[in-house]
């Protein structure tokens, strides 16, 4: 057995904590612990984003997804923590379904993914010697148009110079629609008398 | 003003209500019936001429003499006497206002004298009737909430009062 | 667009239940032990409620078995920062009650230790408010200051706190050699450190958003909830003891040129030689009652110099203490003076003996903390210590 | 350096008749640790350093002498006699609290302060000092500075007292609303710049000190201090300290924590306040490059031998810790002299003052950018030319309209209406 | 079969399969979170879950070191995990807002409360 190759090592750990903390979010009760190792389990995804040679991606899922949207719903957990809704155990009929159906659905991805053999992993020559060159302007400049990394491609592979302006537009607008529709929304219009919750 | 015209005006106005004066002491002081204070407060504060708008405090006095020798003495009877000290503003003069109570509501031990309260003619007074009511144990009605201000909620007896005995022992310290 | 048909809803940001918080006796902010229950929604305090007694050592019932002079040093712990000025109150009522005229030196001396007290004492608001509002080097710059005051003091009467200096009939003692000279000296350097705390905190804006426009208090509410001195004069009530107090108390004065310090028209007097007002601040707020109590200092170093040269001009006795058991004439009588929280009134009534039979002390403070809750309603969690930090307070007198 | 440190490997073990191959991956691992151990030795040391720092500048700025008795002159080991007493303290936990949380916040809180001195480069020139060089640096620094405020919320939460809840939430609310200025603020040098490679932006910044980013033009100077004062929010000190506001809430979230646990959180503190202000530096002061360039005017550049490159190299990270603890001690003098804000107006600041000015700030500098590519010092003076060239190589941009597959109507105004200029722009070397 | 995956992963570097089963363990974990709790805020977790493990299969076929062939997405893997990330981060703040007005009207975050429109 030749050298063993390290980045695999890495992205069995950075692998074992995302699936281990996913799993620890599923079957911890107490919803502030839930939150705890979704954070643990989303930094551990841009680890591998990193490993995957996707530096930007990785940071801004840390910046956004793990230090934005996890605040969020963590704000969203204090808000709500009142004594009685932090500990509340799922009923052990749901849990049967649960296991049963997650375990089919997994069996079915992982042996798909197995099956077709161009996924099973590049040689290691390869891949050993890929020169690591920056990807965050390709994606920039993808952002604003101009396909940069398609030059090289002869014309016909090259799948529509045209990068990603428009959607890029369109998602910006729409996030701020969004915010400002959840602020108003949040807006709390209580009733002065609840309704009967029973 | 003048005390003397002072004195006739409020005796005109409220005829028998104003009991008496003393114009000799260094203060001179009104006497006042005890059931028309609040009245005689108000007219003293909303006249224009005589405006006592600020209220310097609101105290009680204890007469009462505790070893008989000076008690046969004495030319007063045992009473409370609760004293209003006013200012005007305006006119920058000062007036005493005294109103005599008996010290037990009809002589049994324990019974807090009654008085009305004047807390709504100046909110200043809410407190120092609290203050008179925790260390005199006079009952002021109409107060917004009459309870204790300096001394624990649940002490026991009014502090300032001649005849007043330290407690044994509060809550396990040893008082006497 | 609230839902207007349905008036059942009602409209508000995140739903928080309510929270009955405590804010002392032990907390930092509050001067001493003061407890402050707040109930609260959210940030927002709905309703504040004091709860005094903690320091509370019934004086009044000591003061019925000491003769006069055996009470002054009771009178000290009332305000302690501002000792000489609560024994100048309690020994201008004997007085008032004996109708004893103290002479024309002792008059000055009085005047001399009562301003340099008040100065002690104004810096001591000044630091701690600005360890109300986050800032801790004022503190520490107002406390440098002090204690060359406090060993001014200590010359005189060799007490620092407590001090029993001043007593009925005129002083304890006459002041040391050199004192004067001493006092000139203090003074001519704290002017100059009285404008770099105007920039450090007056016009500081962090501490013009922290104070202007909180806590406003109207005159006429100041006037109803009784609060004296620099507090009343926030809200722009002209009146100070000094000037418009009862003659025994006015003599003291007379002949000294001064104006009382509020702010008449939208000018403070002399306010040209001071940072202007600030633009948000409104009349009655924390910031008027803390720029009150910054330009008292100045008026007061301005009475210091004046007392000096008079003192040093008049002759005869400083004023001899009066006998320990000296008999007290029969009657009554009650007295405010000018103390640097507010008017402190003692009300002495004897039927004869050299005992009171009763000793009554008006503490400002006291009037001064029951406009609290009044000032609270309805601010955030952090004005309180700076809505009650600007009042100023000194448990030990409103405890007694 | 892996490469560096698997030569030494495979002289020192030749003795032994091991070998070791030149890219093996025990290099790495041994780099990495280096690396790790000089990071976490820096955030240890300066917080040392700068307890004591802070006691000496507020001394001196209240008129007083601050420690000077304890270990020598200056009283320098007060730290190591505090960090003793912390050592020594017991780690209380209050019972009603979530022992799990609560025993973990402070290292999370820790670890993100540190997490961010990775990419933060201490040298420049052709070998830079610099842990990991990641090509997203500036990127990867600001959004793990947003993870420290899980640690405080944790904190807050699993105390189970009020008061803590309280001070974690105010914290919370203005860690992440300040985030948005401080990227803004952060996204105005890389703009000049270029790229957002740390290294580069330094290496950009090198010779007189005229090149600073801070003088490149009228907006960066402005967006300096609205960096400065959203980093001192960020990092929770002088007139934003909400949580630890003594006067209201007594110690804020970290009320109920005392000894080793309680000193991670104020290391944590130091940290991230080293962190953001060498930050500060990197962006706009000239990083590793004096207001004088001392290193290449005696030669010491890498050009001409490793020795004089590693001295260069010396000299610079002398000047980035130096701008650091410049840095920290501004953030210091400030907080001894400044009140604190009240909660709402710390909000109020963030989101009507920080944040349009740095997006205006944002708009200048590209407007500035655009118009007066090479020049700075407000555009007096020609930027030198060899820092500025950035080669992204895509001279190849197709500038004809050659039809690309399936062009939308709109996706051609867009690609070609870019094209030209941006070949125009590779012509003038920015 | 297992050990031998373990033992040539070691020596063989990671391919998109293996990207894909860590993808497909945080789908189903997030499937099975937004079943079983009761907690509105379980659920959301469970959401985010899921369009992680989503995002993990458009980063691994869009990664060139894990290229062996295969169809890839090259850049575009990329740019759609980005716009995942954004549009993940929109929907929480809205379902965010459901939530809490849930909670504020029904005076309970459990899921099982949410049965008005049963009729």
């Amino acid at each position: 057995m030749d050298a063993i190759y390290w980045p695999s090592v890495f992205f069995l750990i950075f692998g074992a904590l995302a699936c281990g903390f996913a799993l620890a979010v599923l079957l911890s009760a107490n919803i502030v612990r839930m939150a705890f190792y979704l954070v643990l389990s989303l930094a551990a995804t841009s680890g591998l984003f990193f490993l995957a040679g996707q530096e930007f991606v990785g940071a801004m899922q840390l910046l956004i997804y793990v230090g934005g949207t996890l605040v969020l719903l963590i704000f969203g957990v204090m808000l709500t923590s009142q004594e009685r809704f932090v500990n509340m155990k799922t009923l052990a009929g749901d849990w049967v379904i649960g296991m049963i159906a997650g375990g089919a659905l997994l069996s079915l991805l992982t042996a798909a993914a197995f099956s077709v053999p161009e996924w099973r992993g590049p040689e290691r020559a390869a891949v050993e010697n890929l020169p690591i060159e920056p990807n965050a302007t390709p994606i920039g400049m993808g952002l604003l148009g101009a396909r940069v990394d398609q030059i090289g491609a002869p014309a016909d592979e090259r799948a529509g110079m045209a990068g990603y302006l428009f959607p890029f537009e369109i998602v910006s607008v729409h996030l701020l629609v969004v915010l400002i529709g959840a602020a108003y929304l949040a807006r709390a219009k209580r009733r002065s008398n609840p309704l009967p919750t029973g | 003003m003048s005390e003397p015209t002072l004195v006739d005006q409020l005796k005109q106005k409220f005829g028998a209500a104003i009991t008496g004066a003393n114009l000799e002491n260094v203060d001179p002081w009104i006497e006042v019936a005890p059931e028309a204070i609040v009245a005689v407060c108000a007219y003293l504060r909303d006249e224009p001429s005589l405006a006592f708008d600020y209220c310097n405090s609101v105290t009680a006095v204890d007469y009462l003499h505790v070893d008989e020798k000076k008690a046969a003495k004495s030319e007063w009877q045992p009473h409370l006497e609760v004293v209003y000290h006013l200012f005007s503003m305006q006119h920058k003069h000062s007036l005493v206002l005294k109103a005599m109570l008996a010290r037990w509501r009809d002589d049994e031990v324990g019974e807090l004298p009654e008085i009305d309260s004047v807390a709504h003619v100046w909110r200043t007074a809410d407190w120092h009737e609290r203050e008179c009511y925790d260390l005199f144990g006079i009952h002021f009605l109409g107060h917004p909430n009459l309870r204790r201000i300096l001394c624990p909620e649940d002490w026991v007896g009014h502090p300032l009062r001649k005849d007043y005995e330290m407690p044994l022992e509060y809550h396990g310290i040893r008082g006497r | 667009m609230s839902t207007v048909d349905d008036p059942r809803t009602i409209e508000f940001d995140v739903r928080t239940d309510e929270m009955l918080v405590n804010m002392g006796p032990q907390h930092p902010s509050t001067h001493g032990v003061l407890r402050l229950v707040l109930r609260t929604d959210g940030e927002v305090v709905s309703e504040v409620t004091p709860h005094l007694g903690y320091l509370h050592r019934c004086a009044e019932k000591i003061g019925e078995n000491l003769t006069p002079r055996q009470f002054i040093p009771y009178t000290d712990r009332m305000d302690y920062l501002a000792g000489m000025n609560m024994n100048l109150g309690w020994a201008l009522a004997i007085e008032k009650l004996m109708k004893y005229e103290p002479p024309e030196k002792g008059r000055h001396l009085r005047v001399i230790i009562s301003e340099m007290g008040r100065i002690a004492s104004h810096l001591v608001g000044m630091g701690a408010y600005g360890l109300d509002l986050g800032t801790f080097s004022p503190f520490l710059y107002a406390f440098r200051e002090r204690e060359r005051i406090l060993d001014l003091f200590e010359e005189v009467c060799g007490a620092r706190l407590t001090y029993s200096y001043i007593t009925v009939g005129g002083a304890t003692a006459d002041l040391p050699p050199g004192w004067l000279e001493k006092c000139e000296a203090f003074l001519t350097q704290l002017e100059p450190i009285i404008v770099e705390y105007h920039t450090l905190l007056t016009t500081n804006s962090i501490f013009i958003k922290r104070t202007a426009a909180i806590g406003v208090m109207s005159a006429a509410t100041a006037i109803d909830y009784g609060t004296s001195g620099p507090v009343l004069r926030g809200s722009g009530v002209d009146h100070d003891l000094r000037r418009d107090g009862e003659e025994i108390y006015t003599a003291m004065y007379d002949g000294y040129a001064f104006e009382v310090i509020v702010e008449k028209n939208g000018h403070y007097p002399k306010d040209h030689q001071y940072p202007a007002v600030p633009q948000e601040a409104i009349l009655g707020d924390c910031w008027h009652r803390f720029y009150v109590r910054m330009l008292e200092v100045m008026q007061s170093i301005d009475l210091v110099r004046q007392g000096i040269d008079r003192y040093s001009r008049a002759s005869g006795s400083y004023g001899e203490p009066m006998k320990l058991n000296q008999k007290l004439p029969k009657g009554e009588a009650y007295l405010e003076t000018e103390a640097p929280r507010g008017q402190m009134g003692f009300y002495i009534v004897s039927n004869g003996e050299a005992i009171p039979w009763r000793a009554r002390a008006r503490s400002s403070s006291f009037c001064n903390l029951s406009v609290a809750s009044e000032l609270c309603r309805d601010c955030l969690i952090a004005d309180v210590p700076a809505i009650v930090g600007s009042l100023d307070i000194v448990m030990g007198e409103i405890d007694r | 350096m892996a490469s560096a440190i698997n030569k030494l490997l495979d002289w020192m073990l030749s003795g032994l008749g091991l070998s070791v191959s030149a890219d093996s991956a025990v290099g790495y691992i041994v780099a990495a640790l280096i690396h790790i151990t000089l990071i976490i030795n820096l955030v240890a040391v300066g917080a040392l350093v700068f307890i004591w720092l802070e006691r000496k500048i507020s001394g001196r700025i209240q008129d007083r002498l601050g420690p000077t008795r304890v270990g020598g002159k200056f009283g320098w080991l007060q730290t190591l006699a505090d960090g003793l007493k912390l050592i020594t303290k017991e780690d209380l936990m209050p019972d009603g609290a979530d022992g799990f949380l609560f025993k973990i916040a402070p290292y999370v809180s820790f670890a993100a302060s540190i997490a961010a001195f990775i990419a933060i480069p201490f040298a420049g020139g052709p070998y830079p000092w610099i842990a990991q060089h990641l090509n997203t640096g500036v990127f990867f620094v600001v959004a793990v500075l947003g993870l420290e405020v899980f640690g405080v919320i944790l904190a807050g939460y699993s105390s189970a007292s009020k008061w803590s809840l309280f001070g974690a939430m105010r914290e919370a609310a203005q860690v992440v609303s300040y985030e948005v200025p401080l990227g803004m603020c952060a996204v105005v040098p890389v703009l000049i710049a270029g790229s957002m490679d740390m290294v580069v932006i330094g290496n950009q910044q090198a010779g007189l000190f005229t090149n600073w980013f801070i003088f490149h033009d009228p907006a960066t100077f402005i967006t300096f201090w609205v960096y400065l004062t959203c980093a001192t929010a960020s990092v929770n000190r002088a007139p934003f300290d909400l949580a630890e506001a003594e006067s209201e809430l007594v110690a804020g979230f970290h009320t109920e924590y005392s000894g080793l646990r309680w000193s991670f959180f104020f290391m944590a503190e130091y940290g991230s306040m080293l962190s953001v202000s060498i930050l500060a530096s990197v962006l706009f002061l000239g990083a590793w490059n004096g207001p004088i360039p001392v290193a290449s005017m005696l030669g010491l550049t890498a050009a001409n031998g490793d020795v004089p490159g590693y001295i260069g190299n010396l000299l610079g990270l002398l000047n980035v810790l130096f701008k650091g603890v410049v840095g920290v001690s501004v953030m210091i003098w400030i907080r001894w002299t400044l009140p604190r804000l009240r909660i709402d107006q710390v909000m109020a600041t963030c989101l009507k003052y920080c944040t349009p000015i740095a997006a205006v700030m944002f708009l200048g500098a590209v407007v500035w950018q655009y118009n007066l590519p090479g020049r700075t010092f407000f555009g007096l003076l020609a930027a030198p030319q060899e820092t500025f060239a950035v080669d992204e190589g895509w001279a190849a941009l197709p500038t004809t309209t050659a039809e690309p597959a399936k062009p939308a109507m709109v996706e051609r105004g867009a690609a070609t209406s870019l094209a030209p200029r941006l070949a125009a722009n590779q012509g003038r070397g920015n | 079969m297992t050990s031998s995956l373990l033992a040539n992963l070691l020596t063989e570097p990671p391919g998109v399969a293996h990207y894909m089963t860590v993808g497909a363990v945080m789908f189903v974990c997030g499937a099975m979170c937004m079943a079983t709790k009761r907690n509105a805020l379980g659920v959301l977790m469970g959401i985010e879950l899921v369009l992680n493990g989503a995002n993990l299969n458009f980063i691994a076929f869009g990664s060139k070191y894990l290229d062996n062939g295969g169809p890839q997405l090259g850049l575009d893997g990329s740019l759609i995990a980005l716009f995942v990330i954004v549009l993940a981060a929109a929907e929480a703040a809205v379902a965010l807002a459901i939530a809490l007005n849930f909670y504020n009207n029904h005076d309970s975050i459990d899921v099982d409360r949410a049965d008005q429109l049963q009729g």
